[in-house]
């Protein structure tokens, strides 16, 4: 599947890029994470503790567990700070 | 226009009033403005607000509606910038309107909560020592609980 | 001036926007307006308001100061108009600024609150049929409990 | 003692005026009340339900049983409709 994940904040500082595609066969948001953190020390910095992250799957919020079918667009990034 | 999303400054006082003006049925409006503050330090240079084209937008309409469908509101609007502000600058705005006042308070301060902790919105804070991303406030979270 | 006894009609938005100018170290504005709302009959064609001239102005400031004392304000306003409105026009703003936003919305709720059974005001609506004293809500005095 | 007596809304309609002073042994709130109250039908009318009136004394509000001592200035009128 390909897949488009972005990063936001400093997630994307932390990995160095704004967004990527990927081919990937990550069943969940969870898999994903394992592979991007298995790849490069820079990954494994910013997905170390993902209880600080929130993800959102074809841009709605979800959790961690959420499946990836049929998704399109994976977005990580801190808590919101908006308003 | 019931949400906008702006990199340039907006006139708050005309918004203020046009929002007002195209009111009709209501008694009372509420109005929440955020502003740009200075540091602790007082050292504040600017604050550069990212976000997430596509899905802030719809974020916005999503929190805009629930407030509809939750209060009997003749009107609601969201305006909330990004890029580049500077201290003493507006960040954003929501503005409700019902017949009750305790009606048009509620809704503001949900739209002000889903705002906070639901928008993909990601303040960072620049001063002369550097740039630091504005942690997310625990009671910012816990506000939403009120709603559930 | 932080608190205006006013006939004449104000400029909702330039009020709005000098408010917010005068404020430092704020993080958030909240602001309510009270519009003169139409008769459920669509029928009205004017509202009066009474007030007692002397104790007004000494409860506005009352209020104001007791909205001081009891939240970490930069800034609390209050402005009620007498005499003859017209449906549409304003009654009435009050304006709060805090560094955290439910300071600001509480404090504001709470100078409503107040205004709305504790400053000594009346008002009298007249349509085509005649005219009658709006009669005070139940609602508006259980407001006040909260705060007590 | 030399009181000036206001009336505000209804209760100033009801009455026919909007103040006047008056000479009185009144010792509270409700002793000026039936004095009133027994001078002419009008006052009785405007006084009939005082659960429905509210009383200031020197320009705060107070109970029908407040004491008058030192009072110049009593205010009846129906709760209050700001805001």
């Amino acid at each position: 599947m390909t897949l488009d994940v972005l990063y936001f904040a400093w997630v994307r500082e932390r990995i160095g890029l704004p967004r990527e595609t990927l081919e990937t066969q990550a069943a969940t948001v969870a898999d994903l994470v394992a592979e991007l953190s298995a790849r490069e020390e820079r990954y494994a910095a910013a997905f170390a503790d993902t209880s600080a992250l929130r993800v959102a799957v074809d841009q709605a919020l979800t959790d961690f567990d959420a499946p990836l079918t049929d998704a399109r667009e994976v977005a990580f990034f801190p808590p919101m700070t908006g308003g | 226009m019931t949400v906008k999303l702006l990199s340039a400054p907006f006139d708050l006082a005309a918004e203020t009033d046009a929002f007002a003006a195209a009111q009709t049925g209501a008694g009372g409006i509420v109005t929440f403005t955020g502003v740009v503050r200075d540091a602790e330090t007082g050292t504040l240079e600017r604050m550069e607000i990212e976000h997430y084209p596509g899905m802030t937008e719809r974020a916005l309409q999503d929190i805009r509606d629930a407030a509809l469908a939750r209060w009997p509101l003749s009107g609601a609007m969201i305006i909330h910038r990004f890029g580049t502000l500077r201290p003493g600058e507006t960040i954003m705005m929501v503005a409700t309107a019902s017949r009750h006042r305790a009606d048009a308070f509620a809704a503001a301060e949900f739209l002000m909560d889903y705002l906070k902790s639901r928008a993909p919105f990601w303040k960072k804070e620049v001063t002369g020592q550097g740039a630091a991303w504005v942690d997310a406030r625990d009671v910012d979270e816990a506000a939403l609980e009120r709603w559930q």
